[in-house]
């Protein structure tokens, strides 16, 4: 019972999860400024991580903890490499 | 889901040679980059289908391969993430200097800023 | 000393690992330092080359004189190994050959010419090496990594417009060809479960009917990549612009990188696919014969098409990379042996060509004055280096004199007149093309023995009208040029590269019996596997 | 001596806290790591020079965290009901300029990261000469009740924790 | 026996000993040069000498000394009669060409180069007549080309002299490759390449279907190098070398190595149709031209090179006969012209050395002023012309004798041959005539560049010598050179030789007759052709369109250069975009072609269900990729983002199918190629999207790009999915799971495999990364940026004049924060790597992200104030601690690398893993974290270098470049 | 290994219920990305998941855990705690360049 519930519920939840997925990379694709591809970009990172969470869920191991924990971390550094790159041209001043 | 992978890596590896053979040294570095996923992910698809079977024993066992990824291919990829990387910093410092050098971003070194 | 016995497979790749890493944090400042280190280095993986040979041709006749290091202790089917047989052995010394004499050469002045190279040249060492050395077939792609990113290092030395734009093509290309390595192991693996060259030498003559399609598109995929390291044609067009633009003592030793990719076919066509590997038996041969054909005939275009030495140079290095590939496809025992032979001298010759080079063309180098205007813009003071050619350069009598006869040398072997090496080399493949079975009378030549005469005796006529033609531009129609200032440090390694060539002529039979012995052991790779796979390790 | 070992205590104890954390061990094993690292990092932190940061009244923070959490669900709401329901057409979106006296760089990104937890505000630039804040509010009914919620509810509190 | 083997080896060996003597000896020792070589040249001759006996009574010496054994190359010296004759005339005549040139050359010639080539090319003569071995032959054959070609090119400032060298190399050793080929073939017929062998096989060879490719390759070679009809145009060229070299070379030796080799190989090869249509066809048009041609020359050694043309040409086509009585007039002509052509041309040296020319038209009169030296010429060109009482004469009546008894299958080239060779001997009288009456007689002239006198004493000797001879021969042939004769026509024809007579006289006979119409025909000629020769008019009547000179440089012309360069075009190219497409289709071709064979078949294992969140993640990394391939050209900036997309999923991949480790990594990797693609974006062109119509051709390419990238994509999603739907083979994963923990230590099989099943495989890649950061190090110290792009980025150069905008402040207190905590979680992947994922690699990327993050937020001078990473440091401590991992084992007698591992039990503690695995990680950490510090920070000073040197170098672009803060944080 | 299958109820609901809610609300703010017209307001969007999007998702993780392994897990609190912090400094600067683009091209 607890288990086709979770199932369901997984699945639902990763599904929607894909579908914000889906969103951001819209964004990305489709701009229309480099803004807002940043934007969807980082939006796709956090999509991404908690797929990873839920999937972490559904296999039963903690084991893909590490990876989330990453993105939770050091995801940003992309995006914020690409804000500096559009406010000031470049990365390391 | 076989397809589903197989039908990625073919997406990802056409879009990589696409950009192998355009004229600009950017596209063609993110050829390269795109290439490289789909390469590593057909390594990876070398060991065929393991959901939720990561290779990581518990301790003091020895690991059952009827449930488990074949760790091989993983490490394979490991290896060739490290030298992708590596190379692709390789290949844009070569391009830049390129630009540096021949004014231009054409692979061919030709042209001014065109 | 036994000690150093025992380990002797791993030599070749340590030392001039531990080499290179020792000279990463040393300033550039203390050149005399890595200088000392590097050809302490080179000279003892000379050393470290002489005893392999020596202890690889020891076996008794008939049985295959294999040693096998296990790395990591682990069994052969599951560790890497080391294998030294004849080929590997000689590759190893060749290499050391080349290398102590570039190296040697780069001390002059174009150590001097960019940060870093000392160990760039250790690392490229130890990447020649493990390729030849190793018996794992991702190890190999590791190895071709290693000796091709140091190989980018090395071409891009000195920078400037010319060694960029060629160096931007030849990564792009072997990136690409990496790309297709890495598909090739894959798939074989998937196919075949292991990674082993023994082991898989091993499964094919008995694998499923399902697996044999995958595995030989992967083995086909495999060899477009080597073949692009060997520069066949049609994929071979990076290698002339490659190796002209690249500072001599680079070029030299990448000289012997397209012989891996030669190397690397020879090793698995003979291993994987010999004659009991059930139905993929002689799998691509007729391929392998036909690409080199071409490429000789390619490479006897370029050199006719060229006016520039270093382009001569490079499509030289064509020629003979396709003589060899053509001499494997032929597939015969005395072909091989005399191919081997060939390739020894062959690489001798390219790599001091590429080293007279420079001297010859010595004070109208346009790639130095573009440098000159780099650094000039920005020049940060503390780290743009360019000292006074000093010390090492200690200018000679005859000089002239003493180039001509050197250049002379390397032409000759490169077109295969007599009376060095080269001829011999010819006259070793052509004789073995001609009468595979020995010299009986009444047989008739096998096609390939056609092609490669063919072949063979165009590529020569090429080389010698291209070589003269260089020759009397260079060293005859410039009676009023100024004699160019050459260091004793630079004439030596070409000396003694062409003085290799000599020995190689006057030591004729040992020499062929070594290479007739190593191509009978790489025709019957049973025994190899047999050996390789014997269950030791932990 | 006391601050020469351990400049930044606060952050020290999160390092180990963040240790335990991950290896998910009280194990006297893990302390000790645990400890020495957090140490290290005390002192690789130092490098950097950060201005000091003295957090005074645990009760504000409790109770400004109580609000944050309770003003990021309002939000959480409000947006997605605005994102949902997309044909109500009195949402003005717009720019807002509140003056600080919060001046603490801590505080400052403390301040930074409640205003962008918080669906529908988002920190688009503050300048800190004259001390204003440049805000972008997703649904600006009033910009008067805006400048009062960020000074009175966030900004005051934390002069008073970073004091 | 002994002793002849020693004197047959020191006749070799002696000329490469003179080489080296006189290398060594210092540049203006000209008379101790002279005098060494000479010496050689006369102890080589009494080597010969020495051999003889042995040989005049029908012996072969023999000496084999092994050197190729294996494949049949010996070095075999041999010497039979005709060997002997060959070696005798060899080195005489070489001996007296040094005595000559010593007084010929001028000081300012380099003149031990002169003698060292000179004794080289003695050497190379011997061993070719001494060989034993056909490829011996062909390895001195080739040595003679060379030689010969430096000599020819001796004078190498001079243009006439390269060109000529040039023509004979690029003949002699194309027609030497032709022989090697033949050789090779006919060593193939016989069965081995061993002289004696192949002598005895004549009837096998004949009968091979190979015969006839071995015989035109093995004749190519002996007409090219007797300059026979048609490849007779170099040696006229060859004239440019010095005298002494032209006597030698071209009269006595090189051209005579050709019919040398007809001469020995004649037992074998002829006797056939094949043999008689292309030897004497060739030898007959070449007498005939050869001497009609050097009727008209104007310069003396001109004209005695056609007529030395001739005269081979008359030996070739007396081999051609197929006859033994022809194969003695033969040899016997061989010697002759030997004697009188080189004493003609040292003849024609004195006149040049003495006058300064060598033109007929402008010589007249020496006679008086160095009669001596008319006289030796008189008779040297008698003898050339065939008259009595001289060699020459004797030796043209046999040949005579042959035209008219030839025999063999019936031809109408046997009902020309009396005619043609009446003619020909007509044609010698004439240029005879002309060469003597020319220079010698006539009225006294002062219109020479240098007044006439007879030459030094010793200079004279030699041509005396050979003038003598000429005569000695002539009147007592049979007492004089008949014994050498027989001795070489026995051994060339073993044991066949027919009878004949050496006598002068043999009654009136139709030879006689044709000999006599021959001498009053020529002068006949001769007279006739007055006006026409003292017209002075350059070329040949007639003949002018057949200048095989002029075919031979358009011959060259076109395949070296149009047709060379053509197919390189055609069949290479430059582009990388074409090389890049090849590599591709190569590859696509090369799979398919070995799948052709079995045809692609899905395998049989069942499917796996599709997990629908699996698909939406897959769409949206395809649509970034596709869209990233799309966008690459006109918006990096987007590609780069849309790239970064398509990693993401590709890391999400990895999870899903059981990878963490891969995961883990590709973010990482992910996160700094994202930073260091951005770094690079800054250098390249802004690049505005062309509204330009693109042509027909250019959407044509575009689409074939298009259709190899489909099918590129769709091969690899064959071949993948073909594999994935067979089982797994059973393989050596199996081994890793079960030994992972019992032999490893650890519990993430795959960091085990790294860090030691295959800890080699990681040795390799760090040092490929430390590779690369030491490049793009090298590379970047030269970094010279684009002109436009060394300016201030156009984000901060534009003018919006804002307050001081601290703009990073509030940022970079979070990410100062953040510093320690990457850190500290870069450092808990490093150490649990060996049993859950994680390790070296990882944690060494995650540490380097820690410090870039730092780098951004306060830029490059502000935190290298405060920290300073040493990233050479890193990596070769961190390669050096991986290395001495490995070596740890060998100290303790295992092989390199083999791991070692324990569980310390600390107490209350816990237990302490101690892996020696662990410490190679950390290896690997610390080059990973120097390495990709390295390349990022290298990179990103570029911009702090350029703006530093930016107001300098812009200052001739804009004169205002406004310098902007640049301090951030 | 113990896996879904052993989750009891009790322990199953509140699961379920935080995950939809997690997605849901990050999906909505996916969505918002999407629909909303102009940059200003699309930066609001992805705070959605960032902020209870991550929250609940994490608390789902840690009690699927906690009861799975019959101890506490908490780890996944890292997961929110640098997402809060890290959050800002993207969107922050993101924001901030947006502005400073449309101020350079005459928007102000
Ligand atoms: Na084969
Ligand atoms: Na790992």
């Amino acid at each position: 019972m607890s288990a086709a519930l979770l199932w369901w519920c997984l699945l639902v939840a990763q599904l929607l999860l894909g579908f914000a997925m889906g969103c951001a990379s819209w964004r990305m694709i489709r701009g229309p400024r480099a803004q807002d591809r940043v934007v969807g970009f980082d939006a796709l990172y956090v999509s991404g991580m908690l797929l990873l969470l839920t999937f972490g869920i559904r296999s039963g191991t903690p084991i893909y903890f590490e990876a989330a924990l990453i993105i939770a971390l050091l995801g940003f550094v992309g995006t914020v490499a690409l804000a500096k790159f559009l406010m000031r041209g470049e990365v390391i001043e | 889901m076989e397809l589903i992978l197989a039908v990625s890596i073919g997406v990802l590896a056409g879009s990589g040679v696409w950009l192998l053979m355009r004229p600009r040294t950017f596209q063609v570095i993110i050829g390269l980059s795109l290439l490289s996923y789909a390469v590593n992910l057909f390594i990876f698809s070398m060991g065929r289908f393991p959901v939720g079977a990561p290779p990581v024993l518990e301790p003091g066992t020895a690991g059952d391969p009827a449930s488990m990824a074949d760790p091989v291919p993983q490490a394979l990829v490991l290896t060739a993430i490290v030298i992708g990387f590596a190379t692709t910093a390789l290949f844009l410092v070569v391009l830049l200097a390129s630009r540096g050098l021949t004014g231009g971003d054409h692979v061919d070194g030709k042209g001014g800023g065109a | 000393m036994s000690f150093l016995l025992q380990n002797l497979a791993i030599l070749p790749i340590l030392v001039p690992l531990v080499a290179g890493a020792v000279m990463i944090p040393i300033d550039d400042q203390s050149r005399h330092l890595k200088a000392a280190i590097g050809l302490a280095s080179a000279l003892g993986l000379a050393v470290i080359g002489v005893l392999l040979v020596l202890r690889a041709d020891m076996a008794v006749e008939g049985a295959a004189a294999i040693t096998v290091y296990r790395l990591g202790d682990w069994p052969a089917m599951f560790g890497i190994v080391l294998v030294v047989d004849r080929l590997s052995a000689v590759m190893v010394l060749l290499t050391a050959v080349l290398g102590l004499a570039s190296l040697t050469f780069s001390l002059a002045r174009w150590q001097r010419m960019g940060a870093h190279f000392d160990a760039l040249f250790q690392f490229q060492l130890m990447g020649l090496n493990g390729a030849f050395l190793t018996g794992d077939l991702f190890n190999l792609f590791v190895f071709f990594e290693v000796l091709l990113a140091a190989s980018y290092g090395l071409a891009l030395h000195g920078s400037g417009v010319a060694r960029v734009k060629a160096g931007l093509h030849y990564i792009a290309i072997n990136l690409a060809a990496s790309l297709l390595f890495l598909i090739g192991v894959s798939l074989i693996y998937g196919v075949a479960g292991t990674l082993s060259m023994a082991d898989l030498a091993a499964r094919i003559p008995t694998m499923s009917d399902a697996y044999r399609p995958l595995l030989e598109a992967g083995a086909a995929i495999l060899a477009v990549a080597f073949f692009i390291k060997a520069a066949a044609w049609p994929v071979g067009f990076w290698l002339v612009p490659t190796y002209a633009a690249a500072s001599p003592p680079a070029a030299a030793i990448l000289s012997m990188m397209s012989k891996v990719g030669v190397y690397a076919l020879l090793r698995l066509s003979l291993l994987l696919f010999d004659d009991e590997a059930g139905l993929s038996a002689d799998f691509g041969d007729t391929w392998l014969l036909i690409g080199g054909v071409v490429t000789v005939g390619f490479g006897a275009i370029s050199v006719l098409a060229t006016q520039d030495l270093p382009r001569l140079a490079g499509a030289c290095v064509l020629i003979s990379s396709g003589t060899l590939l053509a001499a494997i496809g032929a597939g015969e025992i005395p072909v091989l042996g005399g191919a081997l032979y060939y390739l020894v001298s062959s690489v001798l010759a390219t790599g001091a060509l590429f080293l007279l080079i420079e001297l010859l063309e010595r004070g109208r180098d346009v790639g130095a004055d573009v440098l000159a205007v780099t650094m000039e813009a920005f020049g940060d003071g503390e780290d743009e280096e360019e000292e006074d050619p000093e010390d090492m350069e200690i200018v000679i009598p005859g000089t002239l004199a003493i180039l001509g006869t050197c250049f002379l040398g390397c032409a000759l072997v490169l077109s295969g007149l007599p009376p060095l090496s080269g001829f011999l080399g010819k006259f070793a493949l052509l004789s073995g093309a001609l009468n595979p079975t020995g010299t009986d009378a009444g047989s008739t030549p096998p096609f390939s023995g056609w092609a490669l005469l063919i072949v063979l005796i165009l590529s020569g006529f090429a080389t010698v009208l291209a070589m003269m033609r260089a020759g009397i531009r260079n060293l005859w129609a410039t009676a009023d040029r100024e004699v160019p200032r050459v260091g004793v440090v630079e004439i030596v390694p070409i000396l003694f590269l062409l003085a290799l060539t000599v020995a190689l002529t006057v030591q004729a039979g040992p020499a062929m019996r070594f290479m007739d012995d190593a191509s009978k052991s790489l025709h019957h790779p049973r025994d190899y596997v047999r050996d390789v796979l014997i269950p030791e390790g932990r | 001596m006391m601050r020469r070992l351990l400049p930044y205590p606060l952050t020290s104890a999160f390092l180990l806290l963040l240790w335990l954390m991950l290896e998910q061990s009280l194990a006297p094993g893990q302390w000790i790591i645990g400890g020495v690292l957090a140490l290290v990092g005390g002192w690789a932190l130092g490098l950097l020079e950060p201005e000091r940061t003295r957090i005074r009244r645990l009760r504000t923070v409790l109770e400004l965290t109580c609000i944050v959490f309770a003003d990021i669900a309002r939000s959480n709401l409000a947006v997605m009901r605005v994102i949902l329901d997309m044909r109500r057409s009195d949402r003005t979106p717009g720019f807002v300029r509140i003056p600080l006296a919060l001046r603490h760089p801590g505080a400052l990104a403390a301040l930074a990261c409640i205003l962008t937890a918080t669906p529908g505000t988002a920190w688009v630039q503050f300048v800190p000469e004259d001390g204003v804040l440049l805000l972008h509010i997703l649904d600006l009914e009033d910009e008067t009740t805006w400048i009062e919620i960020v000074q009175d509810r966030y900004e005051r509190r934390l002069l008073e924790i970073f004091a | 026996m002994i002793l002849d083997q020693a004197a047959l080896t020191a006749a070799l060996l002696l000329p490469y000993v003179g080489v080296i003597v006189v290398a060594l000896l210092p540049k203006n020792a000209r008379n101790l040069e002279a005098w060494v070589a000479g010496g050689t040249a006369l102890a080589t001759l009494a080597m010969v000498m020495v051999c003889f006996p042995a040989i005049s009574i029908g012996g072969i010496t023999r000496l084999t000394v092994p050197w190729m054994t294996e494949r049949g190359l010996d070095l075999v010296l041999r010497m039979d009669g005709f060997a002997a004759v060959f070696a005798g005339m060899i080195s005489g005549i070489g001996f007296l060409v040094i005595l000559y040139a010593r007084y010929y050359m001028s000081p300012d010639d380099p003149i031990p180069r002169f003698f060292c080539l000179l004794l080289a090319f003695m050497g190379s003569m011997m061993g070719l007549v001494l060989s034993g071995n056909l490829i011996q032959i062909v390895f001195f054959w080739e040595l003679t080309s060379l030689f010969s070609f430096l000599l020819i090119g001796y004078w190498q400032q001079s243009a006439p002299a390269r060109d000529g060298a040039r023509m004979a190399l690029t003949v002699t050793a194309t027609g030497g490759l032709c022989l090697f080929g033949g050789m090779l073939l006919l060593g193939h017929i016989v069965g081995s390449y061993d002289l004696d062998l192949v002598l005895g096989a004549g009837p096998v060879v004949r009968a091979h279907p190979l015969y006839l490719p071995a015989l035109v390759l093995i004749l190519i070679g002996a007409l090219t190098k007797s300059a026979q009809f048609p490849f007779h145009f170099w040696l006229p060229q060859a004239m440019a070398a010095p005298t002494p070299v032209s006597a030698y070379l071209h009269s006595a030796t090189l051209v005579k190595a050709g019919v040398f080799l007809m001469a020995r190989l004649w037992p074998v090869l002829a006797g056939t149709d094949a043999w008689f249509w292309i030897v004497s066809t060739s030898g007959l048009i070449t007498l005939l031209v050869g001497a009609y041609i050097a009727i008209f020359q104007h310069d003396m050694k001109a004209l005695l090179a056609y007529s030395t043309i001739s005269h081979l040409g008359l030996i070739t086509l007396l081999l051609g006969l197929n006859s033994e009585l022809a194969m003695v007039a033969a040899i016997f002509h061989i010697m002759n012209h030997a004697t009188f052509k080189s004493s003609l041309f040292m003849a024609a040296g004195i006149i040049d050395h003495e006058t300064g020319t060598r033109d007929i038209r402008r010589l007249s009169g020496l006679n008086r002023s160095m009669p001596f030296t008319a006289r030796l010429a008189l008779v040297a060109a008698a003898a050339m012309a065939g008259v009595p009482l001289l060699n020459g004469f004797i030796s043209k009546e046999m040949f005579f004798t042959e035209a008219l008894t030839a025999t063999g299958t019936y031809s109408w080239l046997h009902d020309i041959l009396p005619v043609a060779a009446t003619i020909a001997g007509a044609f010698a009288v004439t240029y005879s005539l002309r060469f003597i009456h020319g220079a010698f007689f006539g009225p006294d002239t002062d219109d020479l560049p240098r007044t006439p006198h007879e030459p030094p004493q010793w200079m004279r000797v030699p041509v005396e010598i050979l003038v003598f001879g000429c005569m000695v021969v002539g009147i007592l042939p049979a007492a004089t050179i008949g014994p050498f004769l027989e001795v070489a026509v026995q051994s060339v024809l073993v044991g066949k030789a027919p009878y004949y007579s050496l006598a002068l006289w043999h009654g009136f006979t139709l030879p006689l007759l044709m000999s006599m119409v021959a001498l009053a025909g020529g002068v006949i000629l001769y007279l006739l052709l007055q006006k026409h020769l003292n017209a002075g008019v350059e070329g040949t009547p007639l003949l002018e369109p057949l200048d095989g000179r002029r075919f031979f440089d358009q011959a060259m012309v076109f395949i070296s250069w149009r047709l060379a360069r053509t197919a390189e075009r055609l069949l290479g190219t430059s582009r990388l975009q074409m090389q890049l497409r090849l590599v591709i289709c190569m590859a696509l071709l090369a799979a398919a072609g070995a799948l052709y064979r079995y045809g692609l078949h899905p395998g049989g294992v069942a499917l796996t269900a599709i997990d629908p969140a699996a698909a939406v993640m897959w769409t949206v990394g395809g649509a970034c990729a596709i869209s990233a391939a799309y966008q690459a050209k006109y918006h990096r900036l987007a590609a780069l983002i849309l790239l970064g997309g398509t990693g993401l999923v590709t890391c999400l991949t990895f999870v899903w199918f059981s990878a963490p480790d891969l995961a883990l990594t590709q973010l990482l990797v992910e996160v700094v190629t994202t930073v260091l693609l951005l770094l690079g974006l800054r250098w390249l062109p802004k690049r505005m999207e062309s509204a330009g119509e693109t042509t027909l051709v250019a959407r044509v390419r575009r689409y074939r790009d298009l259709a190899i990238a489909v099918l590129a994509g769709a091969g690899l999603t064959a071949i993948s999915y073909a594999t994935m739907t067979r089982a797994s083979p059973e393989g050596i994963s199996r081994y890793f799971l079960e030994r992972a923990y019992t032999g490893g230590g650890g519990t993430n099989v795959v960091n085990v495999i790294l860090v030691d099943f295959r800890g080699f495989d990681t040795l390799g890649e760090i040092t490929v990364l430390a590779i690369v950061a030491l490049t793009v190090f090298a590379l970047l110290r030269r970094f010279r940026p684009a002109p436009e792009s060394i300016e201030i980025p156009e984000q901060q150069r534009h003018p919006v004049r804002e307050r001081r905008d601290e703009w990073l402040m509030v940022a970079a207190v979070t990410m100062r924060m953040l510093f320690p905590v990457i850190g500290l979680v870069a450092i808990y992947l490093l150490l649990r790597g060996h049993d859950q994922p994680g390790g070296g690699f990882v944690a060494g990327l995650t540490f380097s992200v820690a410090i870039i993050v730092q780098y951004m937020a306060g830029g490059a001078r502000w935190l290298e104030d405060r920290v300073r990473v040493h990233p050479l440091r890193w990596m070769g401590g961190g390669l050096m601690l991986a290395a001495g991992t490995g070596l740890g084992a060998i100290v303790f007698g295992r092989p390199f690398l083999t791991s070692y591992f324990a569980y310390a039990d600390l107490g209350w503690l816990g237990k302490l893993p101690l892996a020696s695995a662990l410490l190679f990680d950390l290896g690997v950490f610390a080059l990973v974290f120097g390495s990709t510090v390295l390349i990022l920070i290298a990179l990103a000073h570029q911009s702090v270098r350029s703006r530093r040197t930016a107001p300098r170098a812009t200052a001739a672009v804009a004169p205002v470049a406004p310098a902007a803060p640049v301090e951030g944080g | 290994m113990r896996g879904v299958a052993d989750l009891p109820l009790w322990a199953a609901l509140p699961v379920c219920v935080l995950l939809l809610a997690g997605a849901a609300l990050t999906a909505t703010g996916a969505l918002g990305l999407l629909r909303f017209r102009s940059f200003y307001e699309r930066v609001h969007a992805p705070t959605l998941g960032t902020s209870y999007g991550v929250g609940c998702i994490a608390m789902a993780s840690i009690i699927f855990f906690s009861v799975l392994q019959t101890r506490l897990a908490i780890h996944e609190l890292l997961i929110g705690v640098f997402i809060v912090m890290t959050t800002p400094v993207t969107l922050m600067l993101v924001a901030r360049a947006a502005l400073h683009r449309d101020r350079q091209e005459g928007h102000d």
